[in-house]
């Protein structure tokens, strides 16, 4: 049996970050080229606009054992499709704050508009989200514990 | 057989010998007084089996989405609240208002028989509800009861009156508004800390025999095939395998039928289980109404629903989420 | 199953340094599916896309996947190489292991294990793959310039050379911008006028190019080769048909008190006017803030003076509606603000200045007919001090951070045509440091310190104020280490320069992105400069940064470059990542067209076998490939999941999930 | 306290980071007390930067500087000089050791205009 001081010491959060191809994808970009660095936890993955985004996946993250799941696209007005982020914008609102409802801490969710230009801001983000993640630790609520067990480690 | 009833029957055998429509909606009876289904009459002589009684709860808007494949005029009955659901229907296609005549019928709350038996009364041969108090007869003898104790929840917050849409109406005695908040459940909730909220829900959620009778029962939920029945969807599942696919299912559906949801309450009233369903609706519901405006699904059968409209200067998540922000 | 090949980019050290590329590429092998697995130094390079080729045939591969730089680098080179190798591009996923991973994380065994959790990412996303084939869309053989600078002119005039037909959108009255404001140019002191002016008549004289002067782009749909765009044609209350530019009516005109807006309001113009000589088109214009007529009804004597009839005070703005195939932006710029800066005194001193004011002064048709008199007095300035940098890399709130690039040369411009002109001109100039990289730039600075005798200050200027009519220059002399004061009789004030304000609705009507400075983004800022990032809208000017005439220039042939090999197609393959409805599970509720912001979806009745010889008629959408974007917004919107994305489809985005969880 | 903690004490006290500035030397161009300083608005920064301590500590220009904040007003890029200025003089203050400041320093009869707020930040400072 490991102490409980062991645990909370190797926790190491499973960020899943959905970024939109255009501006926040590129933003992730830029972070990279101007080397600004943020957790290895946290892992991109590229879609072509916020509004791509269905509940579903954020969902399916959570139940297959993420810890915290951010959404980032273009500023509200700047979207390569015009109103797609405006959309995402109301259906996350509904969404997190419906999983609030459900017991779900307020944290483990959240949107950021992230330019192209905002390789700074990219990284601050994911920085500031992954040590929110950590304080929070793990995710036992919306969690399928079975995947982790049956899962590659 | 009451007034009403009677006019009903009467209206409907005229329309289906006058060849005004071809098929009727209604409810038949059942085995006893207290579960009559919904039904579809093709002849007058079918209606002899026809009953509007106070344990007529059921919402018939949904059934028309499939009566309406076939050919044909239809009748159907509808209590003010499921006139909501009509017009949702018809906004999204799924009925084609040209083939239905809607007749809004009389409705004063419609009677919990799980309410009626928990107090007591057993073997249940009547209720009749008049003013404040409902008339219930057994075969163990009569007693009246408080009619708030025994109507449904759906009932409990009435949404009003008006039919949102009738062709015509039946209705004889006036009907009362009933004054309530509807939002009073799930205020008591956000007031809860997270850790009560999830406790709350787990121990709800967890009931959850994945039966799908709220799917099913759902006006909103009229999809030719749900994406938890399809394998392509990536979420489908055939039995439940964990608590947190209940969640899923019951997250996702909230979230579908978000901005379409007239909360007519059918969901919780035919959970085997008894969870509250409606408090996830009215949850979304809530939150649209703060964030976007008021907007009551099914109050016209045009225009967007608030999840397919936009704002420039809507709240932006993070304080949406804190419930800091309100619609101007 | 497929048959998966994994390629692991060293990128020389950039992933090699932190992440044991060997590594991931050996244990890559062990996934399912992965039949062959390499590492090698540069992916992109000839014979990396040659390994990649002859494995794809070597291993039947039906799926390929490559570590290495951002997709938004090479995926489309590996893409290619793909397709030449027999398999279908879109069987291709690139796992981000350069920006995304070694270039971030200095672990070597934390970034080894995240470039592996990417790649196994990407092949759980393969796995899902299906080949996609590109569809075609037609091109308009019709390019939309909008602004009418230097950068719009020469971007439409080789356009027009190429024989397209070029529209130019110019929401002043005539075309020339900055540019035609300017007296001499840099480093060869040629005259503005006379190399802009010919250019402005070679557009006039083009049948191929439409001039739309006093015009806004009002709105913009479509998309790269299918533009649709209305132009609102403002008000002018002057025929351009009819109008001869005789002047007669400028004569006439009792309203005199106008600002000269093209001579920098330091002097006035009539209500009607022709901005300059040499204005393209020569057609008055009617200011309505100023024209008696127009504000009292009493007046119209320039109606009864033209002899043509060409005034018309009833006239509306007018929309028209044009296609074109391609847009090109050259909104240029326009000096800051400096009211803010107290310590230059600008607003309260006439004879502080800007330097495209001082242009003004220095040009022989400005307000002074070239003669260098200062605005206070009309006197000759004897002692003139340049302050540069002024507002430019600057962090508060008044300024900008950037440099604004072209302020040095010109400074020295001025500096040496002022010695020139005036040798009994006494003349400082305060920098930080002067930037003169460029073909003969740097010659042409020491030219003014070494042949002309302008003394150059190290240091910056902290304050100016007014005493015995003097304006007394207070500032460093970091070289000398003290404190100087000039007393000048002219300050010349090097302003920092910004994009012009109306590209923030251009950008946002193209959906063009736009960084923190308004400046356009361009789709990759070393290979890419011209290009925005979305398709079909090309960047020439000050409107993606901050640069002088030769480059502008550059960019907006650049640019004409670019729109000619778009039009040259007749057809252009479309995304094929577009939003496919399932009709067996569509309900037809019109949620999807509702979000859609193209008009790509739209609804047909169709019959439907059911079992037993049954037919079923349903409501069902139909999203048209050429129109849809492939944004995914439908796709969320639809309840019963019958609308996904090919390319990112629900499934596959939800595989990269579990991949990611997994780990 | 070594001389890589003190001038990380007087980066920490001034609030300022002098990589930041760009040398333009505006603060000295504005400075009213420039005359008078042996050393520079523009010098501190740079003497910061460069890790000059013993130039920092024994200038004179500290008991010059008039706290105007013009330097740091006008600064383009962010960069405190007076704040550099005072973070020295407060090192140099403090160096002396006791209290720099006694009750016995303040004239009996104080300046009317001078706010009660000044001489309790005074004693704050001045003192251990």
């Amino acid at each position: 049996m490991q102490s409980v001081t062991e645990t909370k010491n190797e926790f190491v959060p499973t960020i899943v970050a959905f970024c939109c191809n255009w501006c926040s994808y590129a933003g992730a970009d830029l972070a990279g080229s101007s080397r600004l660095s943020y957790p290895a936890n946290v892992k991109i993955i590229r879609v072509p606009c916020s509004c791509r985004v269905n509940p579903m996946f954020v969902l399916k993250a959570f139940q297959q054992g993420a810890d915290g799941v951010i959404l980032c696209g273009c500023h509200p007005g700047d979207c390569h499709y015009v109103t797609g982020n405006y959309y995402t914008r109301r259906r996350m609102s509904l969404l997190f704050g419906f999983l609030n409802y459900l017991g779900i801490e307020k944290d483990r969710t959240r949107v950021e508009w992230v330019s192209a230009a905002e390789g700074a801001k990219f990284s601050a983000v994911m920085n500031d989200f992954a040590k929110r993640i950590n304080e929070l630790g793990e995710n036992k609520r919306l969690k399928d514990l079975r995947v982790k067990e049956n899962g590659h480690e | 057989m009451n007034k009403t009833e009677e006019q009903i029957v009467k209206r409907a055998a005229e329309l289906l010998d006058n060849k005004e429509v071809d098929k009727v909606i209604g409810w038949k009876k059942g085995e006893f007084c207290f579960d009559p289904s919904p039904a579809a009459f093709t002849s007058s002589d079918e209606l002899k089996d026809f009953v509007y009684n106070d344990f007529c709860g059921a919402n018939l808007s949904k059934y028309l989405v499939n009566e309406c494949k076939s050919g044909g005029k239809i009748a159907v009955f509808l209590k003010p609240c499921d006139t909501y659901s009509f017009n949702e229907l018809v906004k999204e296609h799924r009925v084609n208002k040209e083939k239905v005549k809607v007749i809004g019928v009389e409705c004063h709350g419609k009677l919990d028989i799980e309410k009626i038996k928990s107090k007591g009364i057993a073997a249940v041969t009547g209720a009749e509800e008049s003013g404040g108090k409902v008339a219930v007869t057994s075969l163990y003898g009569n007693a009246e009861l408080d009619k708030n104790e025994v109507l449904l929840d759906k009932c409990l917050t009435c949404k009003g009156k008006k039919f949102a849409v009738a062709d015509e109406i039946i209705v004889l005695n006036e009907m009362e508004e009933t004054k309530n908040d509807r939002f009073s459940g799930v205020e008591a909730l956000e007031k809860m800390s997270e850790e009560e909220r999830f406790a709350f829900w787990k121990a709800e959620l967890s009931k959850c025999i994945r039966c799908n009778a709220c799917r099913n029962v759902c006006p909103a939920c009229t999809c030719n095939k749900c994406v938890f029945d399809n394998n392509a969807s990536g979420v489908a599942t055939k039995a439940p395998a964990d608590t947190f696919e209940e969640q899923m299912f019951h997250i996702i559906r909230a979230f579908h039928v978000a901005g379409r949801c007239t909360d007519c309450g059918e969901c919780s009233r035919v959970c085997p289980q008894h969870i509250p369903l409606h408090l996830l609706n009215r949850k979304f519901i809530k939150d649209i109404n703060r964030l976007y405006g008021e907007f009551q699904a099914g109050e016209t059968d045009e225009g967007k629903n608030p999840l397919i409209e936009y704002r420039e200067s809507d709240a932006e998540p993070s304080s949406a989420v804190n419930g800091e922000v309100r619609h101007a | 199953m497929q048959r998966i090949g994994v390629f692991i980019c060293w990128c020389g050290s950039n992933i090699a340094a932190t992440v044991d590329v060997e590594r991931v590429a050996e244990e890559i092998k062990r996934e399912p599916g992965v039949v062959f697995s390499a590492n090698y130094q540069y992916m992109c390079s000839e014979n990396g896309q040659q390994l990649l080729k002859n494995a794809i045939k070597e291993y039947r591969l039906t799926g390929v996947v490559v570590g290495s730089c951002s997709p938004r680098m090479h995926e489309a080179t590996f893409r290619k190489a793909a397709e030449s190798a027999g398999l279908n591009p879109y069987m291709v996923e690139i796992a981000n292991i350069r920006e995304h991973c070694s270039w971030i994380h200095k672990d070597r065994e934390e970034a080894t294990k995240k470039a592996l959790v990417l790649v196994r990412t990407a092949i759980a996303k393969v796995n899902l793959n299906a080949p996609l084939t590109a569809g075609e869309s037609p091109v308009t053989k019709r390019a939309l310039v909008i602004g009418g600078g230097i950068a719009g002119i020469q971007a439409a005039l080789d356009i027009a050379e190429a024989g397209f037909a070029v529209d130019i959108v110019e929401k002043n009255p005539t075309i020339g911008g900055r540019m035609a404001q300017l007296d001499k140019t840099f480093p060869t002191l040629d005259c503005s006028a006379c190399i802009l002016t010919p250019k402005m008549v070679d557009c006039a004289q083009s049948d191929k190019i439409d001039i739309l002067t006093y015009s806004e782009v009002e709105d913009v749909k479509g998309f790269v080769g299918n533009f649709k765009v209305k132009i609102r044609r403002k008000a002018r209350y002057v025929d351009e048909t009819k109008c001869t530019g005789c002047k007669l009516c400028m004569e006439n005109c009792p309203s005199k008190k106008g600002l000269n807006e093209f001579n920098m309001n330091l002097n006035t113009r009539p209500a009607i006017y022709i901005p300059f000589a040499q204005a393209i088109p020569n057609v008055a214009v009617i200011d309505p803030e100023q024209c008696i007529k127009l504000k009292t009804g009493k007046c119209g004597l320039c109606q009864m003076k033209c002899t043509v009839g060409a005034i018309d005070y009833t006239m509306q703005d007018k929309f028209i509606e044009r296609d074109y195939g391609a847009i090109v932006v050259a909104t240029g710029f326009r000096p800051i603000n400096i009211d803010h800066f107290n310590e230059y005194g600008y607003s309260e001193n006439k004879d502080v200045i800007t330097s495209l004011e001082l242009e003004r002064l220095m040009n022989a048709a400005g307000p002074t007919d070239g003669v260098l008199l200062r605005p206070s007095d009309g006197k000759h300035p004897k002692v003139i001090t340049f302050v540069q940098c002024v507002g430019s890399r600057d962090l508060t709130d008044c300024g900008k951070p950037y440099c604004s690039k072209i302020c040095c040369m010109y400074t020295a411009k001025h500096a040496m045509l002022i010695r020139e002109k005036y040798p009994d001109t006494e003349v400082h100039v305060f920098y930080i440091d002067v930037r003169c990289p460029g073909k003969n730039y740097d010659e042409f600075y020491r030219r003014a310190c070494e042949q002309y005798g302008v003394d150059y200050i190290k240091g910056m200027v902290g304050k100016i104020y007014n005493e015995n009519g003097k304006l007394m220059v207070q500032g460093s002399n970091l070289i000398e280490n003290e404190q100087v004061t000039i007393a000048s009789d002219l300050v010349v004030l090097a302003t920092a320069i910004e994009p012009e304000p109306s590209v923030r609705k251009i950008a946002t009507l193209l959906t063009a992105s736009i960084d923190t400075n308004n400046f356009l983004t361009e789709a990759h800022p070393k290979l890419k400069p011209v290009e925005s990032p979305t398709a079909g809208v090309y960047l020439a000017g000050v409107c993606q940064g901050p640069k002088d005439i030769p480059e502008t220039v550059s960019q907006a042939s650049a640019c004409a470059a670019k729109v000619i090999g778009l039009l040259a197609k007749d057809s252009l393959k479309t995304n094929p990542c577009v939003a496919q409805s399932d009709e067996s599970m569509c309900n037809g509720c019109s949620q999807c067209a509702n979000v859609c912001a193209y008009g790509a979806i739209t609804y047909v009745d169709k019959e439907f076998r059911l079992g037993g010889g049954k037919t079923e008629t349903r409501r069902v959408a139909y999203v048209n490939p050429a129109v849809c974007q492939g944004c995914g917004a439908c796709t969320v919107t639809c309840p019963s999941g019958a609308m996904d994305l090919k390319g990112f489809a629900s499934k596959q985005i939800m595989s990269e999930v579990e991949e990611i969880c997994r780990a | 306290m070594t001389k890589q903690q003190q001038l990380e004490n007087i980066k920490r006290l001034s609030g300022t980071e002098p990589a930041k500035c760009m040398k333009c030397g505006k603060c000295s161009g504005r400075c009213p007390a420039y005359k008078d300083m042996d050393i520079k608005p523009h010098q501190f920064v740079n003497y910061l930067e460069k890790g000059k301590l013993d130039k920092l500590l024994a200038s004179k220009a500290i008991w010059n500087c008039l706290s105007c904040m013009a330097c740091v007003e006008r600064c383009p890029r962010g960069v405190a000089p007076a704040g550099v200025i005072e973070a020295v003089r407060e090192t140099v203050k403090r160096a002396i050791g006791g209290n720099g400041m006694k009750a016995e320093d303040i004239p009996p009869v104080v300046d009317e205009f001078i706010p009660q707020q000044l001489l309790v930040s005074a004693y704050r400072k001045y003192n251990k």
